[in-house]
């Protein structure tokens, strides 16, 4: 065996040490299950009708907390996050409003889509200070 | 013998389909990372490999919470392609190969990786992409294909480690096919991207420079040893997709030689990585 | 800190759980299957343990031909009782312990096991009939239930050695979460029986007391290295279920005190089994 | 690692050394999917009201083989076992007539339901002279 980590505590501690970052971890994963879920039943064409038609009785069918409900309704992609949910489950969403990944993933930076696609075509984001937190770089 | 004869990495991003399914490869945006592959396509229309093992994940499409495999070999007859949205990509069905899954499945259970055959699956864009980038629009996918989907979105994705070793498990497996069979092994996903929160939109080329140049030249010690927080911190969270290229890395031995590489930024959020290796040698059997 | 205080090995023979819940336990076919229960039920309701983590085998209940996991963990909050085909078993559903059950699964893949990870399951007479056999028909089961589904239906099952490895992984993981939990570890299945063609009806009495006599002395290096033919052979075509006993028999440490045992022929087709032990080292996680 | 057999030819080759034993390998996992699926179905109480109703019609919706058909339709155990079928699938049907385990298995065996069950009451079938057909033992 290599000198990996085998601790999951310290594996897990590492995670929230990076800036802007949620890891979809078990505690998100657990938080966030219905909300995936939900997104995820936009995969049939039939429930995307039903959720155009009515969004917020589509989402009342699910045992969601009302914080996930509403994040979900505002397209809150941030707090959806912060609430378990993840991006792959959340795509779901954006794709039925007719968003690509560029476009629904710019609403998280606080950028216009603009400047965020002009940072993509100018080399993306760069990693210098976003490492960690804590050692801050 | 079936033998691998050749291993591709390739990021599998999914407006890259959108684009060559709607035949805007040649606009400016588009046109710089499609002119990587250009090589590659001539070079697998000679190589003419009889079956691609696809090392891939499933991005919430055929898999949803219920139920999260840590290493899925599909080992069907065909693969249907997912509505991941906006309906199923307008690509061929994929063709599996049966016979050399099941083979493959049963001797990666009996040395002791604890596999999920899977038996009945549709396949998304991070096995359909690959597929295009390689093969252009045919009628037909020219390859059979056996998929084997990772879990790299729920943590803990396998360590880099465990993909190696699974590489290695593979490589034995294909060596001991009775059938003569010409089988690349693809790992595809990455390089750098990040999809989620204020950080997205991370692209770190030096990284990514690297890590091509260490599965060009590496013979493991230092590749299979990354973990997984310096692909986060490095890459962004989307970045650990990479430790798929080392399950089709370790499939080729201690030392390959590089035959090409591609680097690009960006498409869509993500940067671009593509290379193509051979075992260097005579047989990747004797790992 | 959570620890493993116990194992239990014990037959999961559905006859047993039509007998209990149709309340002929006192008939004379059956009395002396279930006398070897009495002392076990006892010692339980002394022992108290918060979590029993379950290791059985699905029989084509929740799991069919379409995915097939070699290690399956159960990390939801509760189970469902299959229906068989007479209706699910009039006892009462199973609750999980989702904090530890994703600790152990968390832990496990960092550890490399290829584990999948189940959160929506019903669950079959694998895991509930040895639930009977030790708590009788409570309103509510005693325990909270973690579920490790082993797939010994499709060959090849992992082999012995890689149970006993994943149990000692499991023993690693139990005591690391921080909790203070008494755990106990229940490998259930066996013991001689052959369910199928002209051989059905094997019974190999003096094969299965040496088994016991393993299990209650031997440190591992026979019990684990016994190829899957040996129990086909010997045991008759599903004694192979007998290799779940070592992922049990690999979470309690090197050595071990048995407590209490009993054998029976037959129950139904099958031989039954039943071991209770303790870990004889001070910690199981010194492993 | 242990001194275990990593070969699959050879460790697939031993399973047909055992007298009177299908082992449910890949070619015979293959071989039966369907009829597996089959009686999988049954395990749902709506199927087994249609099966129970006209069984031909039933079982002509799987695409199954004639011959494997006919072994379900003919309860021949041996035959379906043969024909790819496993035995915890197989007891869907069994269940479904109201077999237990120990009537159906049986079956098998080519003795009556009586001797079945008194070889068993008397401590089962002895593993001499059934453990191998090469080696006679
Ligand atoms: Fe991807
Ligand atoms: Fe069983």
């Amino acid at each position: 065996m290599t000198g990996r980590t085998r601790d999951i505590h310290a594996y897990l501690a590492e995670f929230d040490d990076i800036p802007g970052t949620r890891v979809y971890t078990a505690k998100r994963a657990r938080q966030g299950y219905w909300m995936n879920q939900f997104a995820m039943s936009l995969m049939k064409a039939e429930n995307r009708e039903r959720w155009k038609a009515d969004e917020r009785a589509y989402i009342d069918e699910w045992p969601m907390t009302e914080d996930q409900k509403q994040a979900v309704l505002d397209r809150d992609y941030n707090r959806c996050l912060d609430l378990g949910g993840n991006i792959y489950f959340l795509a779901k969403v954006f794709s039925t409003d007719g968003l690509s990944f560029l476009q629904a993933v710019g609403t998280m930076t606080g950028m216009s889509p603009q400047d965020y696609q002009a940072m993509m075509i100018a080399g993306g984001r760069s990693p210098e200070g976003v490492r960690s937190i804590r050692e801050k770089r | 013998m079936a033998r691998i004869s050749a291993g591709v990495a390739t990021s599998h991003i999914p407006a890259i389909g959108a684009t060559i399914d709607n035949g805007k490869t040649g606009e400016p945006y588009w046109a710089p990372v499609f002119a990587g592959y250009d090589w590659s396509k001539q070079w697998i229309a000679e190589e003419k490999p009889d079956v691609v093992i696809i090392v891939y994940n499933d991005h919430a499409s055929a898999f949803d919470m219920r139920i999260i495999p840590t290493f899925a070999i599909g080992c069907a007859d065909r693969y249907g392609i997912c509505d991941e949205g906006w309906g199923p990509r307008p690509v061929p069905e994929v063709i599996g190969h049966a016979d050399l899954a099941w083979h493959i499945a049963q001797s990666l259970i009996l040395d002791e990786f604890d596999m999920t055959i899977i038996n009945e699956m549709d396949v998304d864009h991070g096995l359909t992409v690959p597929l295009s980038l390689m093969f252009g629009q045919p009628e037909a996918w020219p390859v059979k294909v056996i998929p084997i989907a990772v879990n790299v979105v729920t943590y803990p994705p396998p360590s880099g480690n465990r993909c190696w070793q699974l590489g290695e498990a593979i490589a034995r497996a294909v060596a001991s096919f009775p059938e003569d069979l010409n089988v690349q092994v693809w790992g595809t996903g990455g390089m750098s991207h990040q999809l989620q929160g204020p950080r997205a939109g991370l692209i770190n080329a030096e990284w990514d420079n690297r890590f091509l140049d260490l599965m060009s030249t590496n013979d493991g010690e230092t590749l299979r040893t990354i973990p997984h927080i310096e692909y986060l911190r490095e890459t962004g969270s989307e970045g650990i997709e990479m430790v798929m290229w080392l399950i089709m890395r370790g499939a080729l031995g201690r030392m390959v030689k590089p035959l090409h590489r591609h680097y690009h930024v960006p498409a869509s959020n993500t940067a671009v990585g593509h290379l193509i290796l051979r075992p260097a040698e005579s047989s990747s059997s004797e790992v």
